[in-house]
């Protein structure tokens, strides 16, 4: 679905991630995995062009949609990012109430039917485990949830527009452990149907819901990718000795 | 006052506020006033004609400006003539009138003349540029041609003369009065208005000098019955021929017979 | 009590009474004001003020109701100018405009900004006013006023709301663009309510302005005082009528004068009030 | 089913869409057209007046011919001195009220509320009455007379409300993540305040200040009554000084022939505010701040 | 090292968190798990007075510090926060150089000697393996680096105090693998001598990390206390079915 030839990132021309070649297979989950800065998040924001709005941001190489260059592909990057979603590291839901946040990106993109409004609404909250939680208070400020609620707030949003790729910058990094399952579970079940990039630490998590893995690492301060491959390849024969240490430097 | 003395024995500070159309000169004779008397300085402030009279009265300032006459009311202070200037009628350079009668100015300005085609002109709506009340132009306009001024009928009220010139010159339709000096230095840099003939007198300050023109008013010093020795020697030097150079150069009427101290 | 404590407790009482200084002197301007008009509003009482036939001071007639409303009107014309180009220009900067062209763009409102009255005032009466004596008249009215004047108060909202916009979380903008949400959308979905706020106040400090100004006002709005029939009749307002007769006015005169500055206070009071009011109660009903 | 419904819906939207985008981006786009124009228009119509007169010398010679000929030296340094004894006066008072207001728990309280308010108030005084009260306050009652301090104080009480809401809005503008860091860090509240929340609000307050400076500079009304009209070399803050927007009035509604050397001196005026502005910016700059509120914006 | 009796937290009058009583063991850690939402963030907020500084918080309840009553112990809320330190769910480095966001509190509470805070900056960049990253360009700004770094830069920052007390808000939610066991084996090794209560999703962590174990709930809304003890007491026999499904629910 996604395809990237020598994909470069640079910050007011400081390369930070350089030669970054993958294939999202349509309706696998590919995770993106590395240490700290050494750019996944970057190039998350490469893939729907939400570098255009991070000042000194420049990218380079090619990105393909569908096998359709991406400007190509749609009309604008409004287009672009209706269809390929995103899930950011730290959650950032509006300063309204819970029901406007969902119920926002569906006007926009031209749904103005109350009760289908609703139900929309009711279903992504249900699919994130949060309904029961705030079913009573959908008029509340969403600012008022805790970290956790935010996120699943904004993750059910992001579900609403139903977009055919999904990039997620750790998603479950903020979740408690028992609204993290049901997400990873959520994740999980869009297999076959969407195109999932999951950035995460959690190794374990990447083992489990993966069909491939991209391991990314920091050389002289870029950022490149070392391994990729099958999951269940790169975690039990990785070709990279860096690779085997990190892979299995974690217990957890 | 400062306690060091000049040669000629004169120092101290003299506050001088009032008239802003006397102000402009004042400020230049003060300037040469100092350069003779190196400890004596003097503070010019305007505010118009009725400020300079009431600062005196109220003693916060040593002398007033102002640019009229004083009223029968003001009896208690006294006036010095400093220069003269004449009140002009002014219309812009492209309307063909060089003349109005008494009564056709009267009539323009109360509202019953609309038109300039009705005083010989070409049709086109008069513009009646009027001054605020409290001018000493304003004062001197109404009471030469008898009018009242709420019976005054106007488009447009201005405070300052440049206020009426910059007027009229935008609006080809309009009439206005203003200092006669303040106009001809206006249009001798080309600005596009006419000072028109008054009672068969042409407006300058040539036929002011010369007593000629009828509608003029004296340029004044106010003091009280006693001013302070520093301001009577200031005024002595404003109504000296010293000046008379500075009084043209702001396109003024210089005073050339021997002043009457009284008014 | 330990020193760190001490340091606090000295940094709130010397920021509240620096705090208490700046709002006292709204009260010393009140009371001046006050002491100046009594005379006035013991003599002649608030009736006369709106009862008299018209206003011609020296005569003993002391309505200033068509110089209220000419005041209004200038003003309130001048927000409804400058409230949507100061906002578009705060958006063009931060939303639209190449970012060389937005940091010149910017220095160019903050010089519109210091731009002295006087030189509005020349400007309007020199160039504009000439222009809009086409549309008959002197070109003196309140519509020239109103245009300058909008001119003069655009920099006040658009720099409030350039500041508000800016303080909008940057978070809120790209979760808003990852959603596929177009520029014209965040901006009027997600970061103007967002700004609401900070464009309200900037939209008020606006509108006292407009209501101070002096200078331009008396340079280009025809100074007659009768009620306006239309825009493009003459006008004076309270402050140009201030301008204009304080220098000679005596007694009463002066002292009617010093009611319609206070009155003109109480007008932006009541204004700044009611909008706080609103701004509270609308802000916890969020 | 939902996903259907919104593809096909979305179809439709498309084309309205690019319509909607395409019309607030010429909205905007002719909206700031609109302002640059007429600003260029302005600018431009004072500097052909004008700039041709203005030079190093007409900056620092004596005003001579009551401002026809020479320069504006005296009125220059005046309305620097004014500009100096307002802004150090409102400067601190400014702060310091902007920090009462923002840096408590529960902003909105009785006291917050009242002093915006009154601040509000004072925004709105017309500069007329400015004038009258620091005539009647500074001149007369505190004895001040006509005088660059006098003047410099009236200034100060009426840049205060925008210079007051500016520091305030910079201040709130620091995310309170900071406040909370630096305070999980056992830093004091002075601290807090002077070593995290103003730096980072700093670019904000200057651009305040750089406002408020233009607004003195800008003011006429207010100075008539209280610095005054003498066009004499100020020799103390007690001496009477005609700021260069005083002069400007003088030269064009007062003084026949005037007019080029009004537009002059409102060149330079302009001049000044410009240098001022960039001088700002580029000190920001090299303090490591950035010089304007950060643009969140995206191209 | 720190005791609280029937804590409770409210904002705006309504209760998040009730009746919570615990005894942090000096020397010891002390997890505290529970889903989103039930107020784990708050209760450690109140612990060092951050209450204070929340529009509409309210704390009910007793805490006491070394059996000292809170207020009595501390001369001032800075004097608290000195001794017991913060670490947040969001890192939140100041707008300053990497540099000066570490001597900044250092120098706050009096140390001025420039060779000395130059050797703390190094030694606590050193313990959160962010040293190598950033020696090169100290100067900086902090807001440059990405999340993980960062994070790694505020527990930095907290270590450089060497406060008694840490109280750490999933300090490792936003870190890779690599930092994050670091940063992980650094908690471990302060056992002994500091003492720490530490929030976390990873219940592993949790497991591998704590001596004692709290575990939070929601009812009706309001957070409490539904288990606590020894971690491994906890672990292998909950009193508790709620726990015991909770704790088990996970497999990562
Ligand atoms: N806006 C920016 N301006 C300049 N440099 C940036 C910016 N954002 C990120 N960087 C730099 O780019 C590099 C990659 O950052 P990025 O956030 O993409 O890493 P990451 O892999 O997502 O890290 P993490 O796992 O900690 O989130 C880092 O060295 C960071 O310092
Ligand atoms: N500033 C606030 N104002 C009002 N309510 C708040 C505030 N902060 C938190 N809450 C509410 O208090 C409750 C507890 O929030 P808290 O952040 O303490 O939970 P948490 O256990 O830390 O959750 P998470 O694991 O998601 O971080 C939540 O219901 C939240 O909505
Ligand atoms: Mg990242
Ligand atoms: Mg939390
Ligand atoms: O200022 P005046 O000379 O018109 O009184």
């Amino acid at each position: 679905m996604i395809v990237t030839e020598e994909l470069s990132v640079a910050y007011h021309g400081r390369t930070v991630l350089r030669d970054v070649s993958i294939n999202a297979v349509p309706g696998t989950i590919l995770a993106l995995v590395g240490p700290s800065g050494c750019g996944k998040s970057s190039f998350l924001a490469a893939l729907n062009r939400l570098t255009d709005m991070i000042p000194g941001a420049s990218v380079g190489g090619r990105i393909r949609f569908g096998g359709i260059d991406l400007d190509e592909a749609f009309s604008s990057s409004a287009e672009l990012r209706r269809h390929v979603g995103m899930i950011f590291q730290k959650p950032n839901p509006f300063a309204m109430s819970i029901a406007r946040n969902i119920e926002l990106p569906l006007r926009e993109h031209g749904c103005r039917d109350r009760s289908e409004l609703q139900r929309v609404t009711e279903n992504v909250l249900r699919d994130v485990g949060l309904w029961d939680e705030v079913r009573d208070r959908l008029d509340q400020s969403a600012l008022e949830l805790s970290g956790g609620q935010q996120q699943r707030l904004c993750i059910a949003r992001a579900f609403a527009l139903k977009p055919q790729v999904l990039l997620m910058d750790e998603p479950c990094s903020s979740l408690d452990p028992v609204s993290a399952e049901r997400v990873e579970r959520l994740i999980a079940s869009m297999r076959g149907r969407y195109t999932v990039l999951i950035v995460t630490h959690n190794l374990a998590q990447a083992r489990r819901l993966a069909d491939q893995v991209a391991v990314f690492w920091t050389h002289d301060g870029v950022g490149e990718i070392i391994e990729q491959g099958q999951t269940e390849t790169v975690f039990t024969e990785p070709s990279n000795s860096i690779v085997a240490s990190y892979l299995s430097g974690r217990q957890g | 006052s400062l306690p060091n003395r000049d040669s000629d024995g004169f120092s101290g500070q003299l506050t001088i506020t009032g008239s802003s159309t006397v102000a402009p000169l004042v400020t230049e004779i003060a300037k040469r006033f100092e350069k003779q008397h190196p400890s004596v300085r003097i503070d010019v402030q305007t505010g118009g004609s009725g400020k300079g009279i009431a600062d005196v009265r109220l003693s916060v300032a040593d002398i007033g400006m102002a640019s009229r006459a004083l009223g029968s009311d003001e009896s208690d202070l006294t006036a010095h003539r400093l220069a003269a200037d004449g009140v002009g009628l002014i219309v812009h350079a492209s309307n063909p009138i060089v003349e109005l009668t008494q009564e056709q100015i009267i009539a323009i300005y109360t509202d019953q003349t609309n038109d300039w085609g009705d005083v010989g002109g070409d049709n086109d709506k008069i513009i009646v540029v009027h001054k605020a009340e409290g001018r000493a132009t304003l004062e001197v306009f109404l009471e030469h041609f008898g009018i009242e001024n709420p019976a005054v009928k106007s488009d447009v009220i201005v405070g300052e003369n440049e206020h009426a010139i910059k007027t009229v010159a935008g609006a080809p339709g309009a009439i206005g009065y203003v200092s006669i000096g303040t106009a001809e230095a206006d249009r001798e840099l080309g600005v596009p208005i006419k000072l028109l003939r008054l009672g068969g007198v042409e407006a300058s300050t040539a036929t002011v000098a010369s007593g000629a023109f009828p509608m003029s008013r004296p340029l004044n010093l106010i003091t009280t019955d006693s001013p302070i020795p520093l301001a009577s020697e200031f005024i002595r030097f404003c109504q000296s021929p010293d000046v008379h150079d500075l009084v043209r150069s702001q396109y003024f009427v210089p005073i050339e017979n021997e002043p009457d101290r009284a008014k | 009590m330990s020193r760190t404590v001490r340091s606090d407790w000295i940094l709130t009482v010397l920021t509240r009474s620096l705090a208490i200084v700046s709002a006292a002197i709204i009260l010393l301007i009140l009371s001046f004001l006050l002491r100046e008009s009594l005379p006035a509003l013991r003599q002649l009482g608030i009736v006369r003020f709106v009862t008299d036939v018209s206003w011609h001071p020296l005569s003993g007639q002391f309505n200033f109701m068509p110089m209220v409303v000419a005041t209004l009107v200038t003003s309130l014309g001048a927000i409804v100018i400058a409230a949507p180009l100061g906002i578009a220009s705060a958006v063009f900067t931060h939303f639209y405009a190449p970012s060389k062209l937005a940091v010149w763009y910017r220095r160019l409102i903050e010089l519109l900004a210091g731009i002295p009255s006087v030189v509005f005032g020349l400007w309007g009466l020199v160039v504009l006013a000439p222009i809009v004596a086409n549309l008959g008249g002197s070109g003196q009215n309140l519509f020239t006023a109103t245009v300058v004047l909008g001119l003069m108060v655009l920099p006040t909202v658009a720099l409030l709301s350039d500041s508000a916009i800016a303080s909008v979380p940057r978070e809120w903008i790209q979760g808003a663009a990852a959603l596929g949400m177009q520029r014209s959308a965040i901006v009027g979905q997600i970061v103007l309510p967002g700004a609401k706020r900070g464009i309200g106040s900037g939209i008020i400090l606006a509108l006292t302005r407009a209501l101070g100004e002096t200078m331009a006002v008396l340079m280009l709005a025809g100074n007659i005082v009768e009620m306006p029939t239309s825009l493009l009749s003459p006008g004076r307002t309270l402050n140009a009528n201030i301008a204009l007769e304080l220098g000679y006015a005596s007694s009463a005169h002066r002292s009617v004068l010093f009611v319609s500055g206070l009155m003109l206070m109480l007008v932006v009071a009541t204004i700044v009030i009611a909008v706080s009011r609103r701004q509270r109660t609308t802000h916890d009903g969020e | 089913m939902t996903e259907n419904r919104i593809t096909a819906s979305s179809r439709r939207f498309i084309a309205r869409h690019v319509i909607r985008e395409f019309v607030v981006t010429t909205i905007v786009w002719v909206a700031a057209a609109m302002v640059l124009v007429t600003v260029a228009w302005i600018l431009f119509d004072v500097a052909a007046r004008g700039f041709a007169h203005v030079t190093p010398s007409f900056l620092i010679e004596d005003v001579q011919n009551a401002g026809r000929e020479g320069g504006i030296g005296p009125i220059f340094l005046a309305t620097g001195l004014i500009l100096l004894v307002c802004m150090t006066v409102a400067i601190p008072l400014s702060l310091g009220t902007a920090i009462a207001l923002t840096e408590q728990v529960g902003r909105e309280n009785f006291f917050s509320r009242n002093v915006r308010r009154s601040l509000d108030v004072l925004a709105g005084v017309p500069s007329i009455v400015f004038g009258l009260f620091g005539n009647a306050f500074f001149t007369i009652t505190l004895g001040l007379g006509y005088s660059i301090l006098s003047g410099g104080l009236t200034l100060a009480c009426m840049v205060l409300p925008i210079l007051i809401r500016t520091s305030e809005q910079a201040i709130m503008a620091v995310p309170s993540d900071y406040r909370y860091a630096a305070a999980a860090l056992g830093l004091r509240r002075t601290s807090i305040l002077f070593r995290v929340v103003l730096p980072s609000a700093a670019p904000a307050i200057v651009a305040g200040v750089v406002l408020s400076i233009g607004r003195a500079l800008a003011e006429t009304a207010a100075l008539i009554f209280t610095s005054g009209y003498v066009a004499r070399t100020p020799r103390s803050l007690l001496d009477s000084g005609r700021s260069m927007s005083v002069h400007i009035y003088d030269l064009a509604m007062n003084v026949p022939g005037g007019g080029s050397r009004a537009y002059a001196t409102a060149c330079a005026l302009v001049l000044m505010l410009l240098l001022i502005n960039v001088a700002t910016g580029w000190l920001l700059r090299v303090a490591g701040l950035s010089d304007r509120p950060k643009s969140i914006g995206f191209r």
